[in-house]
């Protein structure tokens, strides 16, 4: 059941300039899905609004799990200064997550492009222990710049090929250019990152006939499915309000890439 | 000089008789009534931040609540606003959903028998673009006895049509009011809007009209700006602003409207605790909405309830009706 | 979903764009006109919050400042109204001052003679119960070349006859700005009431009664209750809201005024810091001034100076000019 | 010259219950005066305005400076939390201040009520530096209860009086009886506390017709004299205004008694 608590910080680092890598004591990681993501609430009590951050990965116990997430304004500014031991808000599990199940026996892009690289670790892990091999999970991740914060994470788990905007490592671009460099095909597309890459990665799939199931964000106010402040435009009518309109804080953040009007 | 601001506050007399009393431990009563409708608590959800109730049914019990009062419904269903819809500011949050909602026919066959498996009261939130909507939506409801009072949003600064057009003209506001009136087989809660000059021009033509209560305040409109992208920080420009921040402004509104006309008020604007909520009542609000603070904390509707009962317990309250307009 | 709200704001392309420009260094130009009145910098102070720069020239340099707008003035001494006058709220503050001020002869012989010692300009604000106040006040002020403009303040929603009434009736504001443009030799800014239906028509009616610019948004009104004592906060009940909490009302009513109007506005309402003033700038002011966060800061408005050129910097803005009203 | 400036905490604990003694290392104890407050501001952002503190005390270097303070709401409650080392935001030195050379030779009522004991402290050590004698600083103190927080601090510089509302410790009732009790005369009265207790000390001055000088609080915005919130109703006209509202953070906030009307 969907929870607000005040869990405590296990440890916090700094992987990359302005990425921070915190573990978190909760039960919550118990039934976190890949793909889910939490509401953090800052202390500030000047920006009230939560601040939704995609789980990273849980540890095997369900006792714990990590965010990675970039400080970006107030809010993950006072996060990235939490030390062991403090308090931090969070409600949490949201959202649909991604369809693992889609991923059985088939040849998988997992993309993941800057700060939407954190969850497509824990999906990795999901497809391997959903008996995906190997050499089917192909993990494209996209940087900025030599900063490839979580990489060595994702060996484990699949092949992985690098593309960064300046070059630095890997292919000089974005991950479509890494997928088309290595001459890369995949069934079916799990994909989080910015806008202009999930648009990249929906025309891919469209063009290729393979579903592509990608990750949304929106400011959010209630993170549950009140507010309708985070809709996205949906090819079909939508469950909740029977226009066009799907909350992604509970439809999605997860949707199938043809489905939505991005 | 010894330390100023904070000594000013609180009030060890007050408290000191209010135990006394409380010791007595006669049964507290915390049930208002609103045009004939018995809540048992005043404790009631705002229109558009509670959904119908479903998705925080999963953080606090209904059951506890006063009323939950619906997200705003019409005639057909609406799409709303584009994204992005939501903005975070001071104190608070700017919205421009813009009254998304599936219409009456599946608020009939699904939100309404949601709520009819909770012991609380429904109240339905109206919205329309012409009278003829808000009376088509009014008549529906007409059949649902579990529906107890209607709220009549003319209120909402985020769509073009109708709406707060009604809400910023007394004499349409008069008008609109007496034909819904007319169609209404419950009582109607007019919900006013704070972007106005006087509020109690408006109260007063609302009560003229033939309103069976009044509900204030809706957002205040407000705007902000990404000066790093140099764009609105809203696809609608503007939003209605809610949240801590304007709570000041309710409080007086709600005050003045009080001391305007005789038909009850339901307080709103900023509640997040029940310290604010009891400021409320003492302005002259009988019952009091939670909006925003809903988001920051899903907890809070119950947690206000429990706090009032805590504050009359601390002051030997024994009926809250008693704390209504006690400040004037 | 990666991480919502925050990674949706700012903005490396234009960065790095600016950043190029910047490197071109162009001298960075912060000089802006309102009716023919140059100001070294669009930075300003809030009547009614600095005094007459006496107590902050202890925290600030003057001389960094666009211009002093002094606390306002009538006729005659005022005794103003009884405390307590101040109250808290959150994000902000609530104040009942009731315009205490020492009267035009006293202002005339201290606080002028004062500020002519600094190289900023002087902007005095003239309140009164009666267009005759006024013009008396204005009148007198006309043999002060050292004194740049007249604010005029036909908004202070806490003195009870005179101010306020004039500030919430287009036809009355019209009359009262019509008069005090016939006997003032300074250019008059009308300093409106945010406690209107529609600012615009305020605006409009100001303007075409021969107004040279407007300032806004004054405070609004707002009450607290100390629930504990069960009495008003603020002996006058209410009293004006101000701070961070009513800067999106202030930005939208600026952006609303500026579609509306063709004379310079200069914009207010919870400024903080630089970043806030530039969300004014781009919503249509040509000037701001800082107001209750002075009592939080008192170098708020130096700081303000400063930030906004290292904004101008980061993006390569040559002339502030282009950052006014550059969001539509 | 007035400053806002971070401090660092040098300790703090509770004397009382609900009552904090802080001691904060700053330069302003260099200058600051018996009678003098600081505007402290909580990091709490809801809550902006200062909260003003009168001085209790300061070091022999001018180096630190102490405050005593009950917690009585959001922004008390916030600095009681503070430790060693934390910074505390603080401006100052504010206030007139005691006149400690009314007293040169003669008989003195030092009177402190409640929370208004604190800044006794230092104006009764600025007596003696100034050649008053122990015998001549007779300080009366009034307390709630039996917690007679700085009580010892006063034995070194005067004869010490205790009233206490629930009779626990010395004189039961207040000041006014304590003096009453122990046939206690003076020339002069210098007096800090609730309102109600200042009225009677107004009263006892004018009836023995001796001057009384009593430390004033209101509500605070700016605490530096430029948003008149903080006004006292005066006999003569104000120098500032030029009416009959003096301003209790600039013009005071102590008073001759028989000048303000309260």
């Amino acid at each position: 059941m969907k929870q607000k608590v005040t869990a405590a910080v296990i440890s916090q680092q700094e992987i990359a300039p302005g990425i921070f890598d915190m573990w978190i004591k909760t039960d919550l990681a118990a039934w976190a899905k890949p793909g889910q993501f939490l509401c953090v609430y800052p202390r500030d009590k000047s920006t009230l609004l939560p601040r939704p951050i995609s789980i990273c990965e849980t540890d095997g116990e369900g006792k714990a799990l990590r965010i990675v997430y970039r400080v970006a304004g107030k809010g993950t500014a006072e996060f990235s200064g939490y030390q062991a031991g403090d308090g931090i808000y969070i409600l949490g599990n949201l959202g649909n997550g991604f369809p693992v199940e889609e991923a059985a026996g088939k040849k998988v892009f997992l993309i993941g492009g800057g700060i939407g690289v954190p969850p497509i670790l824990q999906l990795a892990k999901a497809l391997r222990e959903n008996g995906s091999k190997q050499e089917e999970v192909q993990i494209i991740a996209g940087y900025r710049d030599r900063n490839l914060f979580l990489a060595q994470d994702f060996e484990r788990y699949g092949s992985l090929y690098i593309a960064t905007e300046d070059g630095s490592r890997g292919t000089r671009g974005n991950v479509m250019d890494a997928i088309a460099e290595n001459g890369l095909t995949a069934d079916v597309i799990f994909a989080c990152g910015p806008m202009p890459m999930l648009r990249a990665v929906r025309r891919y799939a469209g063009e290729k006939a393979i579903p592509a199931y990608i990750s949304l964000e929106e400011h959010m106010a209630c993170g549950v499915g009140a507010c309708l402040g985070c809709v996205v435009k949906t090819r079909d009518v939508d469950a909740h309000s029977h226009v066009n309109h799907a909350r992604i804080c509970t439809d999605g953040p997860v949707f199938e890439a043809q489905e939505v009007e991005i | 000089m010894r330390q100023g601001q904070e000594t000013l506050t609180g009030n060890r007399d007050r408290e000191e008789k209010a135990l006394a009393k409380a010791r007595k431990e006669e049964p507290m009563n915390t049930r208002i009534t609103i045009a004939g409708v018995e809540f048992k608590n005043p404790v009631m959800t705002a229109s558009g931040t509670f959904g119908s109730g479903m998705e925080y049914s999963e953080f606090v019990d209904l059951n506890r609540l006063g009323a939950v009062v619906t997200k705003g419904v019409a005639n057909v269903p609406w799409s709303g606003n584009p994204t992005p819809r939501i903005a975070e500011v001071y104190g608070g949050m700017l919205n421009a959903i813009g009254l998304q909602n599936p219409g009456i026919d599946v608020f009939c066959s699904r939100d309404i028998p949601f709520l009819e498996q909770f012991d609380t009261r429904i109240i339905v939130n109206v919205c329309g673009k012409t009278v003829e909507d808000y009376v088509e939506v009014v008549e529906r409801l007409g059949d649902y006895a579990s529906v107890s009072m209607l709220e009549i949003n003319v209120s909402c600064p985020n769509v073009k049509e109708g709406a707060i057009a009604f809400g910023q003209k007394a004499d349409a506001l008069y008008h609109i009011t007496e034909e819904i009136k007319k169609h209404a087989k419950q009582p109607i809660i007019m919900k006013l809007s704070p972007n106005v000059t006087d509020i109690t021009e408006m109260a007063r033509a609302a009560e003229a009209a033939g309103a069976d209560a009044l509900s204030l305040i809706n957002t205040i409109t407000g705007m902000k700006i990404d000066i790093h992208r140099r764009t609105f920080a809203l696809a609608n420009k503007t939003g209605g602003l809610s949240g801590p921040a304007i709570k000041p402004i309710a409080v007086r509104m709600v005050y003045q409207t009080a001391q305007a006309v005789k038909i009850p008020i339901i307080g709103m604007g900023g509640i997040a605790t029940a310290e604010d909520a009891i400021e409320f009542l003492l302005a002259g609000a009988c019952a009091v909405s939670i909006g925003a603070m809903n988001f920051v904390n899903p907890y809070t509707t119950e947690e206000v309830v429990a706090g009032i009962e805590a504050y009359m317990d601390r002051y030997g309250v024994e009926d809250i009706n008693d704390l209504i307009g006690a400040v004037k």
